[in-house]
């Protein structure tokens, strides 16, 4: 509802850190639809992210400063197309990982990727 | 002329009198009201430092109570925000709501009226000021500790009606729900001392001529209070006994699995719930009722109209309680009764709300502080009186209920029709207790600020509720489209919060307590509590002859001041205020009053000190603490009900009173009868219990002790009444020995012992204990009843018999004997009734 | 004690009336013989209303100085306030 | 069947505020009590405007203006007669409602039991004689068109059932029940919330119930009765961790030896819109976050964490849970 989302960007003032590096570079995705999605499929029920106050799940590792890091999962190169695909389907590119597929589309997942981005070192 | 009691009213005609009055009375007058310096202090008893005390203690936890809505607002501007854990929400919704009704609106209505009451009847004080201070250290030293509890982590969480089986030991094994039910406990002691005082004060205090169509409103206001108070907090009182002894010695009040019922217990809770209301809204409106008048310089409007609406209100408030319950599933006929009587309370309101504005549009109200918070008050009560009858309406409140809309409408309600009078009152009397009155400036602030807030923080609400966003969640989920109304009420929350600070830094620029150089009649208002005072009240106490004395008889101040009025010095060397007749307020005796002492301060400390250490479990302790308590008690009571060495005096013009009366006409006798019905409503409230438990479960019901059994008791009691009546006749007699009277008391008190005993021991004999079952937990609740009164039977024979040693118990007649003789006679007389209700309902099964 | 019921007659007929329609629905429930006896205890309460707000009206006429004739007039609005509530809660009985 | 999916999950599109739900009924018990609603609200707003007016014009109006509002005549109409007659109309229409919504149960409906739990529902579809033919948890199914009553009952606190788009709310209280009626009129998924605090997560118990065509309805109960479940190797190593880590003590999933009582029914959770009742999407990695750490999620609910299960363990029992539809 548009009401809600009057208030989305306060919140992403909060949320946001100074632009994110070059490498993290995403030209076509959009932070503030990858946290609604974020929001949608409840990723924070695994993950503790920065910006989702609710919930702050245990089981996966927290993502806080995720764009400083330099592999996802421990094995994958950290870019914005691995990332955007790993979010979607972790199974298939990392065979034994513990993180499910989830049910987001190409573009939800690119937008994932790039809010991830914005969560730099504190 | 007609008379009530033989006064005659032509002696009237001899005020103001022209004599000259003789030296050294006036001082003798501030030498025997000179309140206590130093650490002293705090034995003080005059009501203008209890009062004035009172009122910055309930103003103090507002701030309390306050401060928490705010950190709950900010938790709840976003969603799933996380600065409150949920079970620290949950304790601060239910410390906001319990601090808010009982440590803050009821006692700061209570506290008024300690302050201004004595004032605007021009009595030198009210008639128990010991048992004011008691009220006031009870509820000051309690309310702290209740309060602290929050620190530690302790404080109660099931919500400030406290609904079981949530709060049962099941559910809520912490003592958490103890700090609530005794710490309520005593706020419900320091209430009912509180409503004794005031019945008494308002129906026998007043200035001769004062007939009850020249009373103030406020007085009526308070009168109609003092005695809801007395008819609603009983059930409360029994409420939470029995809750408490649910949880202690697990007998099953509320639990269904042994013919417990979870809705007796809001049956009991609003019954007292619902009147709380108008419990807290009623004192306000008379006090909007006084300063309309006195703001916009006319007499108000309606005068007699607005005391039918209190009366009214009285009345059927006690008629609207299941409207808390209508969503419970209860008979549908039921239901659409309460929902008439929620129609019909609204029009005593109704009736209220066009006197205020007729006697606005008759005077020249100016734009001044008091006169805003007055006219903001009426508007934001108006919308919650009709919110009121949107939810009095069975089908919308399915709806509403629960929901935030109820939020909305209650603060509504509170707030307009109890915080903005108060803060109204606060400018306007405060010249009365100060040197300097409050600043207009800030004051203009503080009302805009205050009010503004108001509406941005709760009428976003309304929606709110109906968006669906039910009360008492510490979140909600984000996309629900809450966001925003809620946004938007933290906002106005914290309006009103900037407003309380300006209020408060105002308070601490201009506010200096004095009881002698006061600023004054500011608003020019009509009534006897702007006559010049001291300690002592007024120097005399004249005689009334219409309702705004001081608007039709401009001399009357200087003639007060001068005194040329009843009583203007102590007539017998002691502290002393009229006794008058309730309707015509025509003069009857002389009371003695006591003076300052410790000893209330010490019981009330050791009162706090028997309920909380019971909270924390300390056994031993707290029934020290107790006992300690009840001797203080004693011990303030000993000073009192001595003889007086002139029989009669003059109390001005030649006017011969008694100084000493015994009997149905004195204040003791009143208050004793106003004690009992509160312990009668308390009997009632419990066989309402018994029957509405039979009704919802007869199958757990099993048979009673044999009828044969009922011989021993009854007669134990008849006994016990018997000799009781018989040692006061024999007072009267000259001949009997010093020890006949005291000694016959004692017999008596050991037959209602006698029966006491043998109703427990039968109902032993049938192996149903208080955790059998419901029928079991409502007839060993009874005999607690009865043990209670039992003991105190035993302790006040023992009292009395000490005085009779002493030989302090004045013939042929004594006050001491007289109560004590009624006490026994009730007892009795509840004993009797409960063991023939337990045994012949619904009888051998 | 006349003076004080005269005052509260009204007011204390409502209570009456209210507590024996809270009784009777407890009782007898939603059920016809419900509203019979409700219908019932609201005609009585209304003969007693009316006959108080009579006896007020003739003690107002008969009262010799100003606070009687004020208690009286007062007792007159109870009763009439009260007849207005009885009414309102003998509907349910017709109407539900 | 199920609706058009939006850009929100399901249930955050079922437990919307917007358009506020009281005022946006989706059957005829809600939709008397919205024109109920909109009435006192026409009426509130009349009736504060008449005070505005008269204040208004007692502080600012002509002499003649304020000798009218000012006097015992003006309190008697204003204060007495206006209202006497407004609420004599409302309580005649008020009364009349109420008895034709709590006209009696014909008998003949389809009833389901829903039983308040801490924190989250127990749902039980009734036969003629009251016997549970299907079990489940947080969701209710129902065909459009036809009243369906709701037997209320609590198992523990006193909770309260809310889903304002269908009905008013109304008490589960423990030894009572209490019978509802909901009906709705055209196919949707209706959110509701817990009313009555029952302490603790009480802010996090939310319901679901889903309204389908009657065909629709028929075929889905049908299809869920009928239906067997084929296992990928990976949900049948779940079956057995299911088994095996106590899952099955305090859940039952019918047709399996898993029979516990003490929480929601799992039968056809791989069905449901949403977990930990009402409040978090359902798919693979919510579950997976539920069953690991529920605490972190729904604080003091009373399933206990599983941070001991390795991932694999987590992912498989998401995998067989998933499959249970």
């Amino acid at each position: 509802m548009p009401t809600a989302h009057v208030l989305l960007p306060l919140l992403l003032l909060v949320a946001c850190k100074p632009p994110p590096d070059e490498r993290h570079h995403m030209p076509q995705a959009d932070a503030a639809r990858g946290k609604a999605a974020i929001e949608r499929v409840g990723c924070a029920s695994c993950h503790a992210i920065p910006g989702v106050r609710w919930p702050q799940g245990t089981i996966g590792p927290s993502l806080d400063g995720f764009a400083e890091r330099a592999l996802i999962a421990g094995r994958l190169p950290n870019r914005p197309d691995v990332l955007a695909a790993f979010v979607r389907d972790a199974p298939s590119l990392a065979p034994g990982t513990n993180m499910p597929a989830m049910p987001l589309n190409e573009e939800e997942s690119r937008d994932v990727a790039a809010y991830l981005y914005t969560l730099g070192d504190r | 002329m007609t008379s009530e009691t033989g006064f005659d009213p032509k002696l009237y005609d001899r005020f103001p009198t022209r004599e000259p009055r003789p030296e050294g009375e006036l001082e003798e007058l501030e030498r025997i009201w000179h309140a206590p310096t130093g650490w002293a202090r705090l034995t003080v008893v005059n009501n203008n430092f209890i009062g004035t005390w009172y009122v910055g203690a309930a103003f103090l936890f507002f701030i309390l109570a306050g401060v928490l809505a705010l950190v709950m607002r900010t938790q709840l501007a976003l969603p799933l925000q996380g600065i409150l854990p949920q079970e620290t929400y949950n304790q601060f919704f239910t410390m906001h709501g319990t601090v808010m009704m009982f440590l803050f609106a009821v006692p700061a209505v209570e506290a008024l009226g300690v302050l201004l009451l004595p004032q605007m009847l021009a009595a030198r004080d009210l008639p128990f000021p010991r048992l004011s201070a008691y009220a006031f250290w009870a509820y000051l030293v309690g309310g702290l500790s209740f309060f602290c509890s929050l620190f530690f982590g302790l404080a109660p969480d099931g919500g400030w009606f406290m609904y079981p089986p949530l709060t049962s030991i099941a559910y809520s094994p912490g003592i958490n729900a103890d700090f609530w039910l005794l710490g309520i406990g005593f706020i419900e002691i320091s209430a009912i001392a509180g409503a004794i005082e005031i019945v008494v004060g308002v129906l026998r205090t007043r200035a001769p001529g004062m007939t009850l169509d020249k009373m103030p409103i406020f007085a009526w206001a308070m009168l109609v209070f003092a005695v809801m108070i007395i008819i609603g907090f009983p059930s409360i009182i029994l409420g939470t006994l029995l809750l408490e002894l649910e949880r202690a010695l697990n007998w099953p009040f509320f639990d269904p699995t042994r013919g417990g019922d979870a809705l007796l217990w809001q049956h009991l809770f609003w019954f007292f719930g619902h009147p709380e209301v108008y419990i807290i809204f009623l004192p306000a409106a008379g006090l909007v009722s006084m300063m309309v008048a006195a703001l916009a310089r006319t007499p108000l409007v309606g005068y007699q109209l607005i005391v039918l609406a209190l009366l009214a209100t009285g009345f059927i408030s006690f008629g609207v309680w299941s409207h808390h319950m209508f969503v419970t599933g209860m008979p549908t006929l039921s239901v659409s009764f309460f929902s008439a009587a929620s129609m019909a309370v609204s029009v005593p309101a109704g009736i209220q709300v066009f006197s205020w504005i007729a006697t606005v549009a008759v005077g020249k109200p100016r734009n001044n502080t008091p006169t805003l918070f007055l006219l903001g008050g009426l508007v934001t009560f108006v919308i919650g009186g009709l919110t009121g009858v949107m939810v009095a309406l069975v089908p919308f409140d399915w709806q509403a209920h629960d929901s935030y809309f109820i939020v909305a409408h209650l603060h509504y309600v509170l707030i307009g029709g109890m915080v903005f009078p108060l803060f109204a009152a606060f400018y306007y009397w405060a010249p009365m207790m100060s040197r300097r009155a409050l600043s207009e400036r800030l004051g203009k602030w503080v009302f805009w600020l205050m009010f503004a807030g108001m509406q941005v923080a709760f009428l976003p609400m309304h929606l709110t509720g109906l968006m669906g966003m039910p009360r008492r969640v510490y979140t909600y989920l984000p996309g629900r489209d809450w966001e925003v109304t809620n946004m938007i009420s933290t906002i106005g929350a914290y309006m009103i919060g900037l407003g309380v600070l300006l209020f408060v830094i105002d308070l601490a620029r201009n506010f200096r307590f004095t009881a002698g150089d006061e600023a004054g009649n500011v608003y020019g208002g009509g009534t006897l509590e702007w006559l010049p005072t001291g300690l002592y009240s007024t120097r005399s106490i004249p005689v009334v002859k219409s309702r705004e004395p001081l608007w039709d008889d401009p001399k009357l101040s200087d003639d007060v001041e001068a005194g040329r009025y009843f009583l203007p010095n102590s007539a017998t060397g002691h502290r002393e205020t009229l006794i008058t007749s309730p309707i015509r307020a025509e003069p009857e005796y002389l009371q003695i009053m006591p003076g300052p002492s410790a000893w209330p301060l010490f019981a009330a400390i050791f009162t706090a000190g028997f309920f909380l250490l019971l909270t924390v479990q300390a056994y031993n302790p707290s029934i020290a603490s107790g006992v300690l308590a009840v001797l203080c008690v004693l011990r303030w009571l000993w000073e009192t009900d001595r003889p007086v060495a002139k029989a009669h005096a003059d109390v001005g013009a030649g006017i011969i009173l008694p100084t000493y009366a015994t009997g149905p006409r004195t204040h003791g006798w009143w208050a004793m009868t106003v004690l009992l019905v509160v312990i009668g409503m308390i009997f009632v409230m419990a066989v309402f219990s018994y029957l509405y438990l039979y009704g919802v479960h007869p199958s757990f019901w099993t048979s009673p002790p044999d009828a044969p059994w009922l011989l021993p008791i009854i007669g134990g009691h008849a006994a016990a009444a018997g000799f009781a009546l018989l040692a006061r006749r024999l007072l009267a007699r000259e001949r009997t020995t010093l020890w006949t009277p005291a000694t016959l008391v004692l017999i008596a008190a050991g037959f209602a012992l006698f029966a006491f005993a043998i109703d427990w021991w039968s109902w032993r004999a049938t192996g149903l204990t208080g955790a059998t079952s419901g029928q079991g937990a409502t007839v060993h609740a009874f005999l607690a009843l009865q043990g209670i009164l039992t003991a105190i039977v035993a302790l006040m024979a023992l009292y009395l018999a000490a005085r009779n040693a002493r030989g302090i118990v004045t013939r042929p007649r004594n006050n001491s004997m007289d109560l004590t003789v009624m006490f026994i006679a009730y007892t009795a007389a509840q004993g009797t009734l409960a063991a023939l209700l337990t045994r012949l309902f619904p009888g051998a099964i | 004690m006349r003076a004080w019921l005269l005052l509260l007659g009204g007011l204390i007929v409502w209570a009456v009336h209210f507590f024996g329609l809270y009784i009777v629905a407890s009782v007898f429930l939603t059920t016809d013989t419900a509203r019979m006896l409700a219908l019932l205890v609201t005609l009585a309460c209304l003969i007693a209303d009316a006959m108080l707000l009579a006896a007020a009206m003739r003690a107002n006429r008969a009262a010799d100085d100003g606070t009687r004739r004020w208690i009286a007039s007062l007792a007159a609005l109870g009763a009439a306030i009260s007849l207005v509530a009885v009414i309102w809660q003998g509907l349910p009985a017709l109407l539900v | 069947m199920s609706p058009p999916i939006s850009t929100r999950s399901a249930i955050a599109d079922a437990l919307a505020g917007w358009p506020p739900p009281v005022f946006d009924p989706a059957g005829p018990y809600a939709g008397s009590i919205t024109t109920l609603a909109w009435v006192l609200l026409v009426m509130s707003v009349v009736v504060l405007g008449v005070v505005l007016v008269a204040l208004w014009l007692a502080l600012f109006g002509s002499k003649r203006q304020r000798a009218r509002v000012g006097g015992t005549k003006a309190v008697w109409t204003g204060g007495i007669i206006f209202p006497v007659i407004v609420l004599t109309l409302l309580l005649v229409y008020g009364l009349s409602l109420t008895r034709s919504l709590t006209a009696p149960i014909r008998g003949d409906e389809m009833r389901v039991r829903i039983t308040g739990e801490m924190w989250w529902w127990r749902v039980a579809y009734l036969d003629g004689e009251g016997r549970a033919t299907m079990v489940d948890a947080n969701e209710l199914h129902i065909p459009t068109g036809r009243p369906v009553v709701l037997e209320l009952e609590s198992s523990d606190v006193i909770h309260s059932f809310w889903v304002p788009r269908l009905s008013g709310k109304l008490d589960m209280i423990p030894g009572r029940r209490n019978l509802m009626r909901i009906q709705a009129d055209r196919p949707g998924v209706f959110g509701g919330q817990c009313a009555e605090y029952c302490g603790g997560p009480h802010a996090l118990m939310g319901f679901v119930v889903v309204a389908h065509r009657p065909q629709d309805f028929a075929a889905m109960m049908a299809a869920r009765r009928t239906r067997t479940v084929a296992l990928s190797p990976q949900a049948a190593r779940g079956a057995q961790l299911f088994a095996d880590a106590g899952c099955a003590a305090c859940h039952r999933i019918a047709g399996t030896p898993a029979n516990g009582l003490a929480g929601p029914d799992l039968t056809h959770v791989g069905s449901r819109r949403s977990l930990g009742a009402g409040i978090l999407p359902n798919n693979r990695g919510t579950m997976i976050g539920w069953i690991g750490d529920s605490q972190a999620i729904k604080p003091g609910n009373r399933m206990p964490r599983y941070t001991v299960l390795p991932g694999e363990d987590l992912q498989a029992l998401a995998a067989y849970l998933e499959a249970r539809k």
